[in-house]
């Protein structure tokens, strides 16, 4: 299960990273929001899969799954969706202002 | 062109009723099953989000006069203000403290000082969202 | 308890979110964003002395005890920083009050510098790896805000390569984090140091501390120093000088307490390669100094040859180069927040930022030539200024440690920042005076007042080497000996 | 008393009352009130000299930055008086001169208070025991030097001597610096006395010959060696009087005071006579020759300051040979080289000091300094004459001038080289005399082209700016007396060898216990009998004087071939090439497009973490701790990486963001299989909420266009992409086949019993890890404001911004 | 076979034909030819689908555990709730944005309507 | 038997999610697509449900209500987004 995971998270990684490289901004949002999937995934694999039942000590099971990386994952999660909004809106901001979508044509001034 | 939405806002009463309730709910089981803060607050603020989405920013405004910057400003003060609660009872910084009490009407119940912190998580995250939703929508 | 060690980050986040409800007083938000900051450094004073009394200070989040909860650890060395930290900010605080402009007052500016210096010193003070990213989000957030204050064209698009680069940084960063806790499963960093000191740092511990190496370079901008000369020349001279004087420091923070306390085994791979990136770094920034005429441009590439040079101090890591590279930092500290300042006075004042078009300006305002002067030869290492100790220190480690290359280079930029800086002071500042007397821009005092501050500090810094030199030898011995970090994490009780 | 601290300090506290006493006194010229200093500080030096001379030192440490071994250590010694007594002397009779020479008109204020922070510095730099406190003051004098050059700063040429010093010579301190740095990791010490004694100790520590390179380089660019003096002629645009100064009598020789005082620690090594005489020697002849082609008077004085700089500086490699041979009676004769040195050092101040005092005055009152333009000006500046004549009748090395005497000196020493067999090389030996013998032919030459050309030949009165007069008396009073004490040396040479050169002496050979063996007894005289150079300085009178009456036959020999190469093209054309190549390379790289940035930082990526894996051999797969996998999962697996392949080529921005939707979704799907119900909550959120935004925003933004790079770069993102999923992947198998520990996480488990929580991630959330959450909230809340701000402040159209 | 048995096999079965029923409905949505189509194999059988599945779990839980599950009641009362709306929605927008019908269709019935009003 | 059943029911519904991906991709038109987002929603809540009877487990419950919330949420979003480009309107014209 694990090196399953861990091979898709290389896909999504492969694919983030080529939305990153491409020229259109909302590529770019996109890949890194696939991007963020991808580490989460991978956080999660890291703590080990279906090593016990949920971190819920209601439920009387003997061992957990380990709850840390949970925790961590879900502190990114709220990180991510916060940059991904304010990158979304600096772009259509950015599009609004230059007309641009391009992120080959947003050069900005380098010795003009 | 006019829309008749009539079916959608029907239904959106009904739903947007069941998502608060369970949104709260959600909210306070999060010490012991599932939920907390963080969810509570999503739910809420999801809540918001579907009524800005079939009535429109005015009508909702109307109905709910808050200024959300500041709820969710609130929402910083409580959580980190817990922290230095604790500070004030010479524990160490974002102690939390629990205990059961038995109170007259619920029996023994158990009450945490990490609700506040919760409270304070729930309030950011709607006001956060709700801030960030209305700001684009009122760009328009 | 040390509650006070959590006060830095604290009482700025706090101040900040109090200012969100006092929009529109800005008198009033100035005074409080004013006092936060003094507060914070009146703190920072009194944890440096209690570190020196009573060894490093820790604060447990909740009362968990390390490795299980969130600690603050303070030693000598982050205080320092911290306290600069607090210095430097009041002091571009003071400037932005006359420069920054009502708009972006009522725009809860006071707020985001809050939040940045919040979000910075929480990332000196913290001793847990997962909450440093947290910290540094909290800093890069609020950075991204301001540097894209005001909505100007070039600010928006120069800041959305800050914040891609770095969104895919903080990216690596989780990602090494995962690897880190996969493998050594935990996150406190004294408890890392010692689960890595147990095992080994094997090829694959290497292989995920050279994940963090790239991380804490993209933040210090350490070789990948591209998004640095756009993005710090975008913003407006306040949030350029904080920037310039925090945000790259961050990184060289983090770099250096992971380098030093947690991957420490491995200097033939992982300090050369810093050595290698320091060398390739200072040779980048100066080519970069000296390309351009224009203020903005070579002001930002100083930064860039800086950063090489304090991390020279890392690679050659012996105790003296890295006293060095702390004098450094602290210098490098209040002499780029001058140096923004003066570079961005000049452009408020000639409403050009190119070289060419300015001339003779010594006559028009003979004091901030001077500062400016002044500022170059603090940049350049020349004693007695603030620069030149933790220069003589670096040299001296890299003799030690026989890392010639890497000397002759670190010790070669300084010319070219010397080069580059005196190219703005010859051209603008002397040459025939072009703004008759009726025509110049008054220079208020408001604004000059705080450059003379940062001034005289450069050359407090200087002469008065000796009165920090107690703290900065402490905490390059801390740095050195990771067990004395460990000890007081992982067995002190306090 | 005047202590030696004191004379440090008064011209840097009197440099820092200037500008009130400027402000407030406008009437009196503040020269006055400046030449207090100097000659209230030479009396005060002046009356050290007899205990000095009795063998006596004075030493005095302040602490300064004791951790930093770096301190505030005087020290005076024979050497540094010399020195001492030359800065304050010369100041004395320079700012007289200048308070005459420089217009009320000029920024009097600024002038003065750089030339008394430039004595300060120079003081500092002899007087200080400690290298980190020399380099304290040794950068100071470069940067009062860069100052006074730049003191007419609105003129280009000005600036660019200026920053042309600077650069040389900061550079050149640097390297300096580096080489003290060296000495300390081989003694651990910065104290040069404490470095003396612990000589041999450290000879033969392999950092000691490039310690040795590195120092003389400082002091090679100090004092305008070869190929460094190029800054010199330059720095001419400097007023007169700091010309005369700084630049011939002061700054220029603290590059010999660190070769004096350097030799006693460095001169037992081979390489450093190599270098200070051979530098020395094309230095002397390399100056002494570019001297004749000037045109310009002060040039002219420019190069034969260079060229009688490495007369001086080859000297003191002649001298040091007598370390390298040790104690004993042979070696003692080539100390007599360095007595020589230090003694044309004080004439060199003496004669030239003078003649660029009477080159001011000729360019004050005539408007000139173009020989071509000048000539016939004798009767009409009598006084002035006169001086010229001393003053170069000594540099050529004529009696009854001080000039003669060290020359003879000079020639002397030179030719003891061709018995030199203390480091076998015999047969090169002979070379040194002969350059010697060149280049004193060369200066005689320029000797004559100063006092004829200028005071000869025909007036020109036409082709001159102002009438030609005699100067006023003061400005000829400190000339004059520089002309006196030409004169008065020459008939009592042995006042100043014994109470100057001795003490200098012995304080540079420390080892050698009988001074007086160190100190000859001067004299114009040494009888015929193998009297080598006088012959020497008779042929090279007849020489000299056949080529200067050939002068304008051969002078075109400069315009061809080898001559034309000029280190001085050489310096504008690299810092030029310097300039456009940092232009282009950075323009290059620095693209601006986001594209490439990332792209730089995924190469690096793979480099690093990829090389490192690879090269280290990190990997190691261990599959058999997985858990189970169920069909389901698989074929969800595949969807998803469907999807996600499917984001790529999507043409329309809804579809992307509905499989990225799909992914979420899924994710969340996974988080339940996993058995994180938090999470899976969360996720679907998050998920929606973000989605929500896309659709806001996507209002505003423009449909997808087709990417339109072109197919060599498609390829490029794809390798970049693939292998950065690929090393992603493969770091995280070997993690999970290498798990060092167990998780902390256990502890987490008794979550009830420590927080009365049940949801253990909860209880993480908001208890154990409660400050994360904390700023968790914080980040979450400056990206809502940020957003609000993001949108609602926008700059208008039109409007200026507050800056920019 | 005792009765907590039994439930537990209708449970499996509830959940074993809900997934038979979605891969249905979900043929519907690939085959079926255009948006106003396969909207009903979208909303009408898939909703069924997931109908009998959490009806299928909430009968296991029942019966297994003896938890009466409030959310799997409310999670189906809001799918029925909600599914035939969004699908409204969806379609009207479809319809709005001039999404084709199939050519099988026939004739567009609303159009006239719509213009008329327009009229 | 029952857990085979339950399995069977899992993969059907993973199944039924990768056919409806298909359509995602394929289109054509935008309507389509969302519908097919909206029918893996439905899939995600009967396989969570599937699965908290799989792992005899009431933690997931939640996420089956929250689920179907969002999607309606989402799906709402999209097809206003389609019949509009505006999503969140400031005043309705009405």
């Amino acid at each position: 299960m694990e090196t399953l995971i861990t091979i898709l998270v290389g896909i999504l990684v492969t694919v983030a990273v080529y939305l990153l490289l491409s020229r259109s901004l909302i590529r770019i949002i996109v890949g890194s929001a696939v991007l963020s999937h991808a580490v989460h995934l991978l956080l999660m694999v890291m703590g080990g899969l279906k090593k016990g039942s949920a971190p819920l000590l209601d439920e009387n099971a003997t061992s957990y799954t380990d709850p840390l990386p949970q925790a961590l994952i879900l502190t990114a999660i709220v990180i991510s969706f916060a940059v991904t909004a304010f990158l979304l809106v600096l772009g259509y901001r950015t599009y609004k202002e230059t007309g641009l979508d391009d992120s080959k044509e947003l050069r900005g001034f380098t010795d003009e | 062109m006019k829309t008749n939405d009539v079916i959608l806002r029907t239904v959106t009463k009904a739903v947007v009723f069941i998502i608060l309730t369970f949104g709260v709910e959600l909210f306070f089981a999060g010490h012991n099953s599932p939920g907390g803060g963080f969810i509570g607050g999503l739910v809420l603020s999801s809540a918001l989000v579907l009524l800005f989405l079939v009535h429109d920013i005015e009508t909702v405004q109307q109905g709910i006069p808050v200024d959300f910057k500041k709820v969710a400003a609130v929402g910083v003060i409580f959580a980190v203000g817990t922290g230095v609660g604790a500070v004030l009872f010479g524990a160490a910084f974002l102690t939390q403290t629990f205990g059961v009490f038995h109170l007259p009407v619920f029996g023994d119940t158990e009450l945490a000082t990490v609700v506040l912190f919760e409270v304070g998580v729930a309030l950011t995250v709607v006001g956060t969202v709700v801030t960030i939703i209305l700001s684009i929508s009122e760009d328009v | 308890m040390n509650n006070i060690v959590v006060l830095p980050m604290v009482i700025p986040l706090l101040a900040g979110v109090i200012l969100i409800f006092l929009r529109s007083f800005v008198k009033v938000q100035r005074v409080l964003s004013l006092l936060a900051v003094i507060a914070t450094g009146v703190v920072s004073i009194s944890i440096l002395n209690a570190i020196q009394s009573e060894g490093i200070l820790r604060l447990d989040f909740g009362g968990w005890l390390p490795p299980y909860g969130i600690l603050f650890v303070a030693d000598s060395f982050s205080v320092l920083l911290v306290l600069t930290t607090a210095i430097v900010s009041t002091i571009i605080l003071l400037y932005a009050f006359s420069t920054i402009g009502a708009t972006r007052e009522n725009m809860y500016f006071y707020s985001f510098v809050l939040f940045l210096i919040g979000g910075v010193n929480g990332s000196f003070l913290t001793g847990d790896l997962f909450n440093l990213f947290v910290c540094f989000e909290v800093m890069l957030l609020a950075s991204y805000v301001l540097i894209t204050l005001g909505g100007r064209k070039v600010q928006l698009v120069e800041s959305i390569k800050y914040v891609v680069i770095n969104v895919l940084s903080s990216w690596f960063f989780l990602l090494g984090i995962a690897y880190l806790y996969g493998s050594v499963g935990t996150l406190n960093m004294a408890h890392l140091s010692e689960r890595i000191a147990e095992v080994g740092q094997g090829p694959l511990l290497t292989t995920i501390s050279l994940i963090f190496l790239i991380v804490f370079s993209l933040k210090s901008g350490l070789l990948l120093y591209f998004w640095l000369p756009g993005s710090y020349s975008a913003p407006p001279t306040a949030i350029a000088a904080l920037f310039g004087a925090l945000l790259t420091k961050v990184g060289i923070y983090a770099m250096f307490r992971t380098f030093t306390l947690i991957f420490y085994h491995e200097p033939s791979i992982t300090h050369t390669l810093i050595g290698v990136m320091a060398a390739l770094t200072m040779i980048g920034g100066s080519i970069g100094a000296i390309a351009y005429k224009d203020v903005r441009q070579i002001v930002t590439y100083n930064v860039v040859i800086t950063i090489g040079f304090i991390l020279v101090g890392l690679a050659v890591s012996t105790e003296v180069a890295i006293m060095g590279s702390i004098y450094y930092l602290v210098h490098d500290m209040i002499i780029k927040a001058l140096l923004f300042l003066l570079a961005g006075t000049m452009i408020y004042l000639t409403g050009t930022s190119r070289i060419e078009e300015m001339s003779g300006l010594i006559r028009n305002y003979p004091a901030l030539g001077w500062l400016f002067f002044l500022t170059t030869l603090s940049l350049a290492g020349i004693p007695p200024l603030s620069g030149f100790i933790g220069k003589l220190y670096v040299g001296q480690g890299a003799v030690e440690a026989g890392s010639y290359t890497l000397l002759a280079i670190a010790f070669l930029s300084s010319m070219f920042v010397l080069y580059s800086l005196l190219q703005i002071f010859m051209n603008a500042f002397w040459g025939e005076t072009i703004i008759s007397e009726d025509e110049e821009t008054p220079l208020q005092n408001r604004l000059l007042l705080p450059c003379v501050v940062l001034g005289i500090g450069t050359i407090a810094l200087g002469i008065g080497a000796e009165s920090i030199a107690a703290y900065v030898s402490d905490a390059a011995t801390t740095l050195m000996n990771p067990q004395i970090y460990i000890d007081a994490v992982m067995n002190g009780n306090r | 008393m005047l202590t030696i601290l004191m004379a440090i300090l008064i011209p840097f506290i009197a440099a820092i009352l200037i500008p009130f006493i400027y402000k407030f006194i406008p009437r009196i010229n503040i020269g006055w009130f400046v030449l207090v200093v100097p000659i209230l500080l030479f009396i005060g030096l002046v009356r050290y000299v007899p205990s000095v001379a009795a063998g006596e030192t004075y030493i005095k440490t302040i602490s300064w930055i004791p951790s930093a071994g770096i301190n505030f250590t005087t020290y005076l010694d024979g050497l540094s008086l010399i020195f001492g007594l030359l800065i304050t002397g010369v100041g004395s009779l320079v700012i007289l001169y200048s308070i005459y020479y420089l217009s009320d008109r000029e920024s009097l204020g600024h002038f003065y208070v750089y030339l008394l922070l430039f004595m300060g510095a120079m003081l500092g730099v002899v007087f200080s025991d400690n290298m980190m406190v020399l380099y304290v003051f040794w950068e100071l004098t470069s940067i009062s030097s860069f100052l006074l050059i730049a003191f007419w700063y609105h003129r280009k040429q000005s600036r660019y001597g200026a920053q042309k010093s600077l650069l040389i010579t900061v550079t050149g301190g640097l390297a300096m610096l580096i080489g003290f740095v060296m000495l300390y990791a081989m003694t651990g010490t910065f104290s040069i006395r404490e470095n003396i004694a612990a000589i041999g100790d450290f000879t033969n520590h392999p950092l000691f010959v490039a310690a040795l390179v590195l120092v003389l380089l400082g002091a090679f660019t100090k004092s305008a060696q070869f190929p460094f003096h190029i800054w010199l002629p330059d720095a001419m645009e400097a007023p007169t009087p700091v010309s005369a100064y700084l630049h011939s009598a002061t700054m220029v020789k603290a590059g010999i005071y660190l070769v004096a005082r350097f030799t006693t620690i460095f001169g037992g090594e081979e390489v450093w006579f190599y270098a200070v005489s051979g530098i020395g020697l094309l230095t002397l002849f390399w100056g002494s020759l570019n001297a004749i082609r000037q045109t310009d008077l002060k040039a002219l004085l420019a190069y034969s300051t260079i060229s009688q700089l490495g007369l001086v500086m080859s000297l003191f490699g002649l001298g040091s040979v007598a370390l390298n041979a040790g104690v004993s009676s042979d070696s003692i004769l080539y100390t007599q080289a360095t007595f020589a040195a230090l003694f044309h050092l004080i004439n060199h101040s003496t004669f030239k000091g003078a003649l660029f005092m009477v080159v001011g005055i000729v360019d004050h009152n005539v408007g000139t300094r173009d020989v071509r333009r000048l000539g016939g000006l004798m009767s009409l500046m009598p006084v002035t004459f006169s001086i010229a004549l001393i003053g170069s009748f000594s540099m050529a090395g004529l009696p009854p001038f001080n000039g003669f005497l060290s020359k003879e000196m000079f020639f002397e020493a030179m030719l003891m080289m061709r018995d030199f067999d203390v480091l076998s090389i015999r047969s090169l030996g002979t070379i040194f005399p002969i350059v010697a013998w060149i280049a004193s032919i060369f200066t005689f030459v320029y000797s004559m082209i100063i006092v004829f050309q200028t005071f000869f030949g025909e007036h020109q009165p036409d082709r001159l700016d102002r009438k030609a007069h005699e100067a006023s008396k003061g400005m000829l009073i400190a000339p004059s007396v520089l002309a006196v004490l030409v004169v008065g040396i020459f008939f009592f040479p042995n006042i100043i060898g014994n109470y100057l050169l001795r003490p200098a002496m012995a304080a540079i050979y420390p080892t050698f216990l009988d001074v007086d063996q160190l100190t000859p007894h001067i004299s114009a005289w040494h009888g015929l009998k193998n009297n080598m150079p006088l012959l020497m300085t008779i042929g090279v009178v007849i020489i000299g004087f056949l080529l200067y009456i050939s002068l304008h036959r051969w002078r075109s020999l400069y315009s061809v071939g080898p001559m034309l190469w000029n280190l001085d093209t050489l310096y504008n054309w690299s810092l030029k090439q310097m300039e456009s190549s940092s232009t282009a390379i950075t323009n290059y790289y620095m693209s601006g497009h986001l594209r490439d940035y990332l792209t730089y930082i995924f190469g690096f990526f793979l480099f690093a973490v990829g090389g490192s894996l690879v090269l280290l051999g990190g990997f190691s797969f261990d599959v058999s701790n997985d858990a189970p996998i169920l069909i389901n999962e698989v074929i969800l697996v595949l969807v998803m990486a469907i999807a996600a392949v499917c984001i790529v080529f999507v043409p329309s921005r809804v579809t992307a963001i509905l499989l990225n939707g799909v992914l979420g979704y899924s994710i969340a799907l996974f988080f339940v299989i996993f058995r994180a119900p938090d999470l899976a909550l969360t996720q679907i959120v998050v998920e929606t909420v973000t989605t929500a935004l896309f659709l806001l925003c996507f209002y505003f933004l423009p449909e997808l266009k087709r990417e339109k790079s072109v197919r060599s770069s498609k390829i490029l993102n794809g390798i970049i992409a693939i292998s950065a999923g690929v090393l992603v992947t493969v770091i995280a198998l070997s993690v999970q086949g290498n798990k060092l520990f167990d998780s902390i996480s256990i502890y987490f488990e008794n979550a009830y019993e420590l927080t009365g929580g049940k949801n253990i991630v909860n209880t993480i959330l908001g208890d154990f890890r409660a400050f994360d959450t904390m700023l968790e909230v914080v980040v979450l809340f400056i990206a809502g404001i940020g957003v609000y701000t993001l949108i609602k402040l926008k700059a208008r159209k039109g409007e200026r911004d507050v800056e920019d | 076979m005792n009765a907590s048995e039994i439930g537990e096999f209708v449970g499996a079965l509830f959940i074993l034909l809900g997934g038979i029923m979605s891969v249905i409905s979900v043929y519907g949505l690939l085959r079926l030819p255009d948006v106003y189509t396969r909207s009903h194999a979208a909303t009408k059988s898939s909703t069924l689908a997931v109908l009998l599945t959490l009806l299928g779990a909430f009968i296991y839980f029942w019966s297994t555990a003896h938890f009466i599950s409030v959310r799997l009641l409310l999670g189906i009362v809001f799918v029925f709730l909600t599914a035939p709306v969004a699908g409204h929605l969806l379609v009207r927008a479809a319809y709005r944005s001039n999404v084709k019908l199939a050519d099988i269709s026939g004739t567009d019935d609303l159009h006239d309507v719509l213009h008329k009003e327009e009229k | 038997m029952i857990q085979m059943m339950i399995t069977i029911a899992l993969v059907l519904f993973a199944i039924a999610i990768g056919m409806a991906v298909l359509r995602i991709i394929l289109g054509p038109s935008m309507p389509d697509r969302v519908l097919a987002l909206d029918v893996i929603g439905v899939n995600l809540i009967a396989s969570i449900a599937v699965i908290s009877v799989l792992m005899n487990t009431k933690a997931f419950l939640e996420a089956i209500l929250i689920l179907g919330i969002l999607s309606f949420i989402g799906t709402i979003a999209y097809s206003k987004f389609i019949e509009r480009g505006v999503v969140v309107e400031r005043k309705r014209d009405r």
